[in-house]
């Protein structure tokens, strides 16, 4: 396998030429919150809107047959992309949120009884942690955490131990955008069916880094978000196995997800078009589709592997620097640093990068009980794509080299 | 030019005078359906003696892609067996989505309809009622 | 008041130089269902993507600053626009129905017993009317519908009658997808605040086409999506008063809404951040404000004035031909035209207009109690915005009677 | 240049050395804040004696921004009446805001912050104390 050519893959994006304050070249180390477009994708929703503009189904005139076309044809990218065994199992949502919440509200509300569990692990983003902690309330389900090492790796072993028939929903999150764990779902899915749970993988960072397939994981559920894969915002997908989509009510309701309405009773439409209510963001599934076929132009084992190289060399680097606390140490591990610097605030530490154009993140990273857990407030993160390179690690050691003489020679 | 295609002489004639067209009521109908898309309504009721189709009759209208379909499809599949009427029907479905090419001879007049397969919204038209003709024969098949 | 320049207008609008199948010019008259895009909508969108793009609120660095001042700007673009107190009560969402099962969700749910009573119109689209139907269920509160007269106007006799202390939310269309009708919104809001009742306004037809002003209608909440007022998919507006939504409970949960999180519980972040979950769609944002600075230079009441003068003459074109039924007369109304043509079936209506290049709907237009009421099963649809012009309603009234020839003369 | 304004001497000097600095427990905070976009907790401890601050000490830490921002806090409105240090409150959170440019004088060391309004994230930093003391204050008054 050749390796990614990331010098030519860097002219694909426009922003990546930006000067920032002072002059300084942009360095985007942020893509764990959000990626870069390459001009491909903001192609294909320009397109869409000079071209083929139009409300969707139910539509007779050409305009409107595109716009179907486009839509359809991007689930069923969607679809092939993640190895889903139809389009049908494709939910189009506004994000990764949006398919979370989907999942807990419309399968979740059904499925739980009180003193039933819901198992997820102590490295969930908010967004696969306030959703069940709703649910749980609703229902009287109770809440149930499988703990991390200290490492950074789940403790597999107290995972094992917490398997009960109790456990009717297991949801976690693929990879952990804070620690970088990628955890072992696979293994986590299997022993979960057994023990009767369904599963819902957060796999907002896990997608768009690396090959994931439904079917090889045999996952329920399935959430991401196209922003964070070199797609528009706005676009997510809840990706579901049939048998549950049917058995599931709707989530929002309102305009092309009915069969017949009447005033005082509606059928539902089929799947997936019963949990799309409303206008569905057609531009941005034109644009997820441009995403992924980028993606996979590029090779998703490619993308790991460049990934993989650059994290080694970053962790090589920062742990060089005296005074740094990498946390998160696991062994399976994808392109996320976090760390604490002895008297420098993460925040600090985001200004001084900031100052010399390089784009991390500070704070709790939107999985405040995690950060809680490994004894910080806050801490500092760098997340790396495809068209980071290794100039760019080498500007991050620096500057957080840097920052830590300036507060440390105070 | 396949709009004309769609709308031709035999199509209109169809849908100006559909055979086999006459009230069905509730309780008549072997099924329903309708057409989400816009709400048109089916209603056929079909018969079987011995192992053929004896009597076929439909009720409500649609546009004229899904009337004439409708009104062609019960002249065709009249003292058919029902297996011999799943055939037509996948048939049908099958070219109508451009799937699969049978042949005229096969069809016969139900070939006109073959142009539906380049207006991907008229394919529900077109196949509303050979969706509900497969839902009565399991129905009476059960 | 001088009168729009159409002529210029067009220009601004890169797909109506589209060509159709078959050579013809492109007549797009399926406004209700969603609006094409000025090319500064566009260029908005493509400026966000390439220099501006990150995730918004908690970044340190640059690109995260820009974001959330362009999000922000957007969201006080809006108060100002729809004459909100502050940006604080502009929640933003998918579109006009994710605002309304929102505020069903958040707000009703708490505020209904059993046996209150929702009022509703006979002429609401399905997304004004399904979340409703899943809170009568859900609350054991029951649902009545204010009558249409004959002429499309709703019966506001009957309206008086049904207002009681049983009514707790009134939830109507500004102005109706199907008849056109424009609602005497105002003088029904009052009379449902005396009657102690909350109103929900859904602006989705209304707002994209006048003047509308939260502050003088005194409306609880209002509902639009961006799509249909020239703005981008996959962007919406409630808006809800600030006391409202300070006691509501959040909708969906995740990321970007809370204050503070723990494993098993959360504190909500302050309004409006407490009702958006997730990432925001901020290019989405970006494109609606670019929208309402469109609309405001080429000015509400002179688009409104355009669209009145194009629907009196598409209403004369229409009348001159025989055997056509308009559904919808009333007096009051906005650009939005449905009929019924003896023995053509709006299906094939619409074809026919395709064939032409003509974009026109034909079906329920997701308002299918209405249509029944009106004793249809199908209508056919024209609607109008700024860029229409009068040479379009002559295509318009031309191919409507052509194809009234077609199928008279078999 | 904003950026090297936003880490001058006397606000690290500060972030090194606090002022009023020192463990607040839970029964003794008067109140407690946090800011919400990175969990940093702060806890303040505020005593009136007659009409005047007679103490004020604070516990937890931020970055530098908000540390300073805190210790000098506390120095400036020591001995201060609870109207004079709503004034301090509107004036320097008017100067952070940018919505008002009140003279080095009336604001002594503080003045150094008037960079932060140039990095809108940071206001929240510098801010987080003296809302915190403005809740205080409502809270000792009622
Ligand atoms: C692991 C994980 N899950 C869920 C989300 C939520 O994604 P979004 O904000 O796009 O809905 C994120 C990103 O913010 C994430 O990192
Ligand atoms: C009156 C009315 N309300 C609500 C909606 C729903 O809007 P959206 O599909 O953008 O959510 C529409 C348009 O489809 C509408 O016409």
């Amino acid at each position: 396998m050749n390796a990614l050519n990331t010098e030519r893959i860097r002219r694909d994006f426009p922003i990546l030429a930006r000067t920032m304050r002072g002059g300084k070249r942009l360095v985007y180390l942020d893509n764990a919150a959000t990626t870069q477009k390459p001009e491909c994708v903001i192609e294909a929703v320009c397109d869409y809107y000079r071209n083929h503009n139009a409300n969707v189904h139910r539509g007779f005139h050409q305009l409107s047959e595109e716009a179907t076309e486009i839509l359809e044809s991007a689930r069923a990218r969607v679809a092939d992309f993640i190895g889903a065994g139809s389009p049908q199992e494709v939910v189009f949502t506004r994000g990764a949120t949006e398919s979370i919440n989907l999942a807990a509200s419309a399968y979740g509300a059904a499925a739980l009884r009180p003193g039933d569990q819901i198992l997820l692990t102590v490295m969930e983003h908010h967004s696969n942690l306030l959703p069940w902690q709703q649910l749980a309330r609703q229902t009287g389900a109770e809440l149930c955490f499988i703990p991390g090492r200290e490492d950074g790796a789940l403790d597999m072993d107290a995972f094992q131990q917490m398997l009960s028939p109790k456990v009717k929903i297991l949801a976690m999150t693929h990879m952990s955008n804070v620690l970088g764990t990628i955890n072992p779902v696979r293994q986590c899915i299997a022993a979960a069916h057994s023990a009767g749970a369904r599963v819902l993988i957060d796999a907002a960072q896990s997608l768009p880094h690396f090959k994931v397939d439904v079917a090889d994981l045999d996952c329920d559920f399935l959430a991401f978000s196209g922003h964070k894969m070199l797609g528009p915002m706005g676009i997510g997908v809840l990706y579901a196995k049939r048998e549950l989509l049917d058995r599931m009510r709707p989530y929002q309701t309102g305009g092309s997800m009915i069969h017949r309405v009447a005033l005082r009773d509606a059928v539902w439409a089929d799947v997936p078009y019963k949990f799309e209510a409303g206008t569905p963001n057609v531009a941005g599934a034109a644009g997820l589709k441009a995403a992924i076929d980028y993606l996979e132009a590029a090779g998703m084992d490619r993308i790991f592997q460049h990934e993989q190289e650059l994290v080694r060399y970053a962790l090589q680097r920062l742990d060089a620097l005296s005074g740094i606390q990498i946390v998160g140490r696991a062994a399976h591990r994808g392109a996320v640093i976090a760390w604490h610097m002895k008297n420098v605030h993460p925040h600090d530490m985001a200004q001084f990068a900031d100052q010399e154009g390089i784009a991390i993140r500070a704070g709790h990273h939107c999985a405040q009980p995690l950060v809680v857990r490994y004894g910080f407030a806050a801490l500092s993160r760098a997340s790396f794509y495809l068209y980071n390179d290794r100039h760019e690690v080498d500007a991050l050691a620096d500057v957080v080299e840097k920052t830590a003489r300036f507060f440390h020679g105070l | 030019m396949a709009f004309e295609d769609l709308y031709r002489e035999v199509i209109l004639r169809h849908f100006k005078k559909p055979q086999n067209f006459g009230p069905v009521s509730d309780e008549e109908a072997t099924v329903e359906d309708e057409n989400p898309t816009c709400g048109d309504h089916f209603r056929l009721r079909v018969e079987l003696q011995g192992d053929r189709i004896s009597s076929i009759r439909f009720d409500g209208r649609g546009c004229a892609i899904s009337t004439s379909s409708c009104s062609m499809m019960t002249e065709r599949v009249l003292g058919k067996t029902p297996s011999e009427a799943r055939a037509m029907i996948s048939e049908f479905l099958g070219m109508v989505q451009g799937t699969c090419d049978p042949s005229d001879e096969s069809l016969g007049d139900l070939a006109v309809l073959r142009s539906v397969r380049d207006f991907p919204v008229r394919v529900k038209c077109a196949g509303l009622c050979w969706q509900a003709l497969s839902k009565a024969l399991d129905k009476l098949s059960a």
